[in-house]
């Protein structure tokens, strides 16, 4: 655990966080969702939980991110807020 | 008056044989034409000779020059001899199990590292159930009975990919670290031999992965190649790359057995009707 | 409407501040967290289960009942996504 | 939404990549002992080579591989393995997924017949896993229509 | 004070990621953006979990040397706490659970109204 | 194998489930009749279990095999066992009824909608039965998902209804997750037992106050209780009637179950009442939801909408016998459990068959219904009365215990509220009965056409769940007191 790692992490985190609410465009804010369970799992790998963190990666990153792309391209894009 | 007539008739005749005598001499000037052109004509045909002659040696010199590919050839020759002598069937399809099931059974032992009775029983059932569905995904284009053969020439490959690598990066950085920077990026487009989707693949991914190069785009076997400068274009062009993937897929410039294969079935047919 | 759920969501997170205050410190080796069950787990995981990963001795042995009740929440998810959009191609089920 | 990807480069390289996913998918679930990992990671891997398949060759050529009724088929699969282990230990007197009663039939110590007990709801587990990802994936991006309109 | 609040700067993350997620999930009007916020609201309760779990001083929670030390006595302070770990994988399978049968949902709205706005839909009933 | 008995409710339903879509593929009909003998069997293991539990005390049961810090357990004491034969008797009486109704709304999903149907019910049995958070929370997840699914496939407007309780179940849920993640870091410990050990030292610590706070809202967020029921309307009124006719009983039920395990199990009695007084707080918010559920179902002209409010309003009397937090109060609650769930169960049952005949849930197209369904609008009758609190139907006690305990508390305000209440109850069933029953007097053209309205009773797959349960009523009403000194009496907590 480095703490100077970790907190440049958390920071990431929340700006990624802060980034998917507030995007109009779905698409993009459904990438950053996935850049946001990326680092998240990034985070835990680093405080020693890999189990959880390997899981994270394949299911969050992974098939989540790909149901919601699938399910963008099945609706619509835009979005009023 | 009959004086007159005479003359008249004289003159007459003179005419006339003024006309002919004119009208042979255009004859005997297009005839001298067409004797021109009929010379004309065969200095063309010896030319042709001399072109076709010339065609002759330049294949031969191409055979004996691009000897990689003679191996090939050879293999191909004698496995069409057997596909047309015996009209037997190739066991392609055991073949291809065969070689998925090692390769990826090779894949199992790196990643686990493990080497107990129990964990290596467990590979091998994991390696023939994968191998038994996906056979026909990891071979799928590839010709019959040649699998064995593209594996080992790949392997040889890659060590050469990895040489083109180190240099093209070394090439870079004194690109990038000479104080004019003298880049020049523009994008190629050439048609390539290849002729397999694999194998487009492989060229595709060894000239991305090679520094200052990127595949744009393959569009019905024409390449769109992002490249840096000139020379790299040139190197491109001068194909080595294209020629040492054609050797490991066995392509271009050769027979297939596929066709073979193709022919010899009807081939199967004719004599029967005979 | 915005500012209520705005208050909404300021409240909860007061509370948890408030709940924040009397942690004991991140990473506390000494918090009872560590102290009092997951101890058995990590002394004993090799000699009654033989499974060095105690994720996965915990996961499918200690807590083994959990792990299916997880199952049953996958493919309880999958069964309604298929009772949901699925249709039926026509003719035959 | 689903058919058939026109890239060329997309096509090979996912066909040659799939049977080395699954074999590493396999790999996650059989050493879910030793290293990170285990039958839901494995599953979820598994599923996803499935979703690789169905995202460039389209849902016709999928079929081949894999179809809508051994996706139900495998989904109920894993859970009845799960739970009939379960009910094997309940069988041998012991309680509900007491693997240690296991030993009796493995005839190997209780200890190890506790991680074969675990090896075998992870695997139980992955095929569930591996078909209910396979299937969200399927009706969400096919989305309510029936599967011949997608069939260009 | 400062001390205090570094001490915990995990936990003070989560509760920020925390709020986010509850704002998206109550008070934005797009269903997608709902899922989302959703989604960061779960994962904050997960890292909060695995912030529990945390142990200054441990390593992994995997055995070393699993075979060769049968007789070595292993310290319980020298690994991490598995159990957040566990339960939160059964949190994330139930996340994605969730996301699941929330899409398949949203996608019945979508088939039905052609939008993904919560008043217009709301409208569109009435 | 009786002492396999709590393990077998709970897996029985499970592993029938998962065989019920390869059931499907072969043969649709064949379903029916598999969960049927799915919760036959569990509903007798339940009363094996409430049977071994009268006879020789609490049953621990040890998942695994393990011992409870460590492993999962199954406690079963009187009140979980009470639940349990509750909750299975419903829901075997809902699938009996559920045929037709699922039939005629769903036709070309009646697998699927089956399995995620005994899905359900496991969910609901897993939560009572456990005693564990942990695995209170992964079962909660089951139900709720199944419950997602099943409100979604209603009509119209239905996904969208479902949508809302998606996301308000999933903060719910979260929360929940998070109180059980503040409690054991203050503890360690996952097990409702040892954390009832462990706490009282624990009292004063500022996560525990918060771990409670986030406990109770989540489980009042997943029972509707009246600040935050806002899903609930919409959900219930839209989803198919079978689906409701199981939901409506059961959800708030088992919720009303975690929040008293919680408040009284986990933690002691005294730390809801003295240390973090919440308990006031409570009985006084549930006489709002009282008193708002009942008014909201006076302004409501569908039936099925007016049903809905009322069981807002039943959700009240659940929290204000937990509020009051004494003895009556607590038998009120726990008596109160069994007969609105008999009660609500036979409510949307009848109005599902009303559906299922004439297609219509506006009160006022109701005429003549009694000739029509002359049997069904009977049994509207008796529950009726019993919701309003009449003396031989079994509503009568528990409303009579929760008053006692009201009194008892002094709270005379809340008593009053609850005499309130079955003013309004009477109000609200006078209307439809006067519709169904009352013919119109000036109408002596249309006069001609209601005496030809011929008796088209709803099928007998529906009607003998109805008859039975409606008997159920009456008998309850009439056996309460014995069931008060077998049971409830010990499910009490005993230091009330």
């Amino acid at each position: 655990m480095i703490p100077a790692f970790d907190f440049v992490i958390l920071i990431f985190v929340v700006i990624c966080a802060i980034a998917a609410i507030t995007v109009k465009d779905l698409l993009s804010a459904v990438m950053i969702l996935g850049a946001y369970s990326f680092f998240m799992c990034l985070m835990w790998a680093e405080m020693g939980a890999v189990d959880v963190a390997f899981t994270e990666a394949s299911v969050s990153a992974g098939i989540g991110t790909v149901l919601l792309i699938a399910a963008v391209y099945r609706t619509t894009r835009r979005s009023r807020d | 008056m009959e004086v007159t007539l005479l003359i008249q008739a004289t003159d007459d005749s003179f005419r006339i044989l003024e006309d002919a005598r004119n009208q042979a001499k255009g004859l005997l000037d297009s005839a001298r034409i067409l004797e021109d052109a009929r010379e004309q004509a065969k200095g063309l045909l010896d030319s042709a000779r001399i072109l076709e002659d010339a065609r002759e040696q330049a294949k031969g010199l191409l055979d004996s020059t691009v000897g990689v590919t003679s191996e090939t050839r050879q293999m191909e020759k004698q496995k069409i001899q057997t596909i047309f002598q015996g009209v037997q069937e190739t066991k392609s399809g055991f073949q291809n199990f065969i070689v998925t099931f090692s390769l990826l059974f090779v894949f199992w032992i790196l990643l686990s590292g493990k080497f107990d009775m129990f964990h290596l029983t467990i590979g091998v059932i994991c390696s023939i159930v994968v191998a038994h569905l996906t056979h026909d995904l990891l071979f799928a284009n590839v010709r019959v009975g040649d699998t064995m053969v593209i594996v080992r020439r790949f392997i040889i490959y890659i060590p050469w990919l990895i040489y083109q690598i180190i240099r093209a990066n070394i090439y870079v950085a004194c690109l990038a670290l000479s104080p004019k920077m003298p880049i020049d990026p523009h994008v190629l487009r050439f048609r390539t031999k290849l002729e397999s989707d694999i194998s487009w693949v492989t060229l595709a991914n060894s000239i991305t992965l090679t520094p200052r190069t990127i595949t744009m785009d393959i569009k019905d076997g024409e390449f769109f190649v992002h490249a840096l400068d000139k020379r790299v274009a040139d190197d491109l062009h001068a194909g080595e790359m294209e020629d040492r993937v054609a050797h490991i897929f066995m392509e271009a410039d050769h027979i297939y057995i596929q066709d073979a294969l193709d022919v010899a079935r009807i081939y199967v047919e004719l004599r029967k009707w005979v | 409407m915005r500012i209520l759920n705005l208050i909404v969501v300021v409240i909860t997170g007061a509370i948890l501040i408030y709940g924040t205050m009397d942690m004991p410190g991140w990473g506390n080796p000494g918090s009872p967290a560590s102290l009092h069950v997951s101890p058995r787990y990590i002394t004993k995981t090799l000699e009654e289960t033989a499974t060095p990963n105690m994720v996965t001795s915990v996961l499918a042995d200690y807590r083994a009942y959990d792990t299916l009740g997880e199952t049953v929440v996958i493919f309880t998810a999958g069964m309604a996504c298929i009772l949901l959009l699925r249709k039926r191609r026509n003719g035959h089920d | 939404m689903i058919r058939s990807s026109e890239d060329i480069i997309i096509r090979t390289v996912s066909r040659v990549l799939v049977p080395f996913i699954q074999l590493f998918a396999l790999y996650v679930i059989a050493h879910g002992h030793y290293s990170p990992g285990g039958g839901f990671q494995g599953g979820v891997i598994l599923g996803a080579s499935l979703v690789l398949l169905l995202i460039t060759y389209g849902p016709k050529e999928t079929r081949r591989h894999i179809s809508e009724k051994s996706v139900t088929v495998f989904s109920s699969l894993g859970v009845l393995i799960y739970s009939g282990i379960g009910v094997i230990c309940l069988l041998l007197l012991g309680n509900y997924l007491d693997y240690g009663k296991l030993s009796g039939i493995l005839h190997v110590a209780p200890a190890e017949a506790r991680a074969l007990g675990i090896l075998g709801i992870e695997i139980g587990v992955g095929f569930t896993v591996m078909a209910i990802m396979f299937s969200i994936f399927f009706d969400i991006s096919s989305g309510g229509k029936p599967p011949e309109d997608e069939k260009e | 004070m400062i001390d205090f609040i570094v001490s915990k700067y995990n936990y003070w993350i989560y509760i920020i990621l925390m709020m986010i997620g509850f704002y998206a999930m109550i008070g934005k009007r797009n269903l997608i953006k709902k899922i989302i916020g959703m989604n960061i609201f779960q994962t904050a309760v997960i890292l909060f979990y695995v912030s529990i779990g945390c142990k200054k001083g441990g390593t992994l929670p995997i055995l070393e040397h699993a075979h060769g030390h049968a007789g070595q006595v292993i310290q319980a302070s020298s690994y991490i706490n598995p159990l957040p770990h566990v339960l939160m994988l059964t949190a994330i399978v139930v996340m994605v659970s969730t996301l699941g049968v929330a899409i398949a949902i949203v996608i019945m709205i979508y088939l039905k109204y052609n939008t993904l706005e919560e008043d217009e839909i709301l409208k569109a009933i009435k | 194998m009786i002492e396999q008995a709590p393990v077998l409710i709970v897996v029985i339903p499970l592993i029938f489930a998962f065989i019920t879509p390869l059931i499907g593929w072969g043969k649709k009909e064949l379903c029916y009749p598999w969960i049927i003998l799915a919760l036959t069997l569990s509903t007798f293991c339940s009363v094996i279990t409430l049977l071994t539990v009268i006879n020789t005390g609490v049953i621990h049961y040890h998942l695994g095999g393990w011992l409870p810090p460590w492993g999962i357990e199954y406690v079963v004491d009187y009140l979980s066992a009470f639940v349990l034969v509750i909750v299975s008797f419903i829901s075997l009486t809902v699938a009996v009824y559920s045929k037709k109704s699922v039939e005629q709304e769903l036709p070309e999903k009646i697998t699927y909608f089956y399995t995620i149907f005994l899905l359900q019910i496991t969910g609901f049995l897993g939560i009572v039965v456990t005693g564990d958070l942990f695995n209170l929370f992964v079962f909660l997840e089951i139900a709720s998902l199944a419950g997602y699914a099943l409100i979604a496939v209603g009509e119209e407007g239905a996904p969208m209804a479902s949508f809302r309780y998606v996301i308000m179940g999933t903060i719910g849920a979260s929360f929940y997750l998070l109180g059980v993640g503040y409690l054991y870091m203050a503890t360690g410990s996952l097990n409702m037992a040892d954390l009832a050990s462990l706490l009282p030292d624990l009292y004063g610590s500022r996560v525990v106050l918060v771990a409670f706070t986030f406990l109770i809202v989540g489980v009042a967020i997943k029972m509707a209780l009246f600040p935050l029921h806002g899903w609930l309307p919409d959900a219930y009124e839209k989803a198919p009637s079978s689906v409701s006719a199981l939901l409506a009983p059961l959800m708030t039920k088992v919720a009303a179950y975690v929040m008293i395990r919680i408040m009284f199990t986990v933690f002691r009695p005294y730390f809801s009442i003295e240390v973090f007084p919440i308990t006031t707080t409570l009985s006084w918010i549930a006489a709002a939801a009282i008193l708002y559920g009942a008014l909201m179902a006076l302004a409501q002209t569908d039936l099925k909408k007016m049903l809905v409010y009322i069981l807002i309003s039943e959700v009240g009397y659940l929290v204000l016998g937990i509020g009051l937090a004494n003895k009556n109060g607590l038998t009120g609650t726990i008596l109160h459990i069994l007969n609105d769930a008999f009660m609500m169960v036979a409510l949307f049952m009848i109005v599902g068959a009303i559906v299922y005949r004439c297609g219509t849930r506006e009160i006022s197209q109701f005429r003549n219904l009694h000739r029509k369904m002359p049997f069904t609008m009977a049994a509207f009758v008796i529950v009726g009365l019993s919701v309003v609190g009449i003396p031989p139907t079994c509503g009568f006690f528990s409303k009579w215990y929760l008053i006692l305990g009201a009194i008892d508390a002094s709270q005379w305000v809340l008593a009053g509220v609850l005499m309130l209440s079955s003013l309004l109850n009477a109000i609200l069933f006078f209307r439809v009965i006067e519709y169904a029953y009352i013919e119109p007097r000036n109408e002596h053209d249309s006069g001609g056409e209601s005496l030809v309205v011929t008796s088209e009773e709803a099928p007998l797959s529906m009607l003998i769940p109805i008859i039975s349960v409606t008997a159920g009523v009456v008998l309850l009403g009439l056996v309460s007191g014995r069931i008060i000194s077998t049971v409830i009496q010990f499910a009490v907590p005993a230091c009330f």
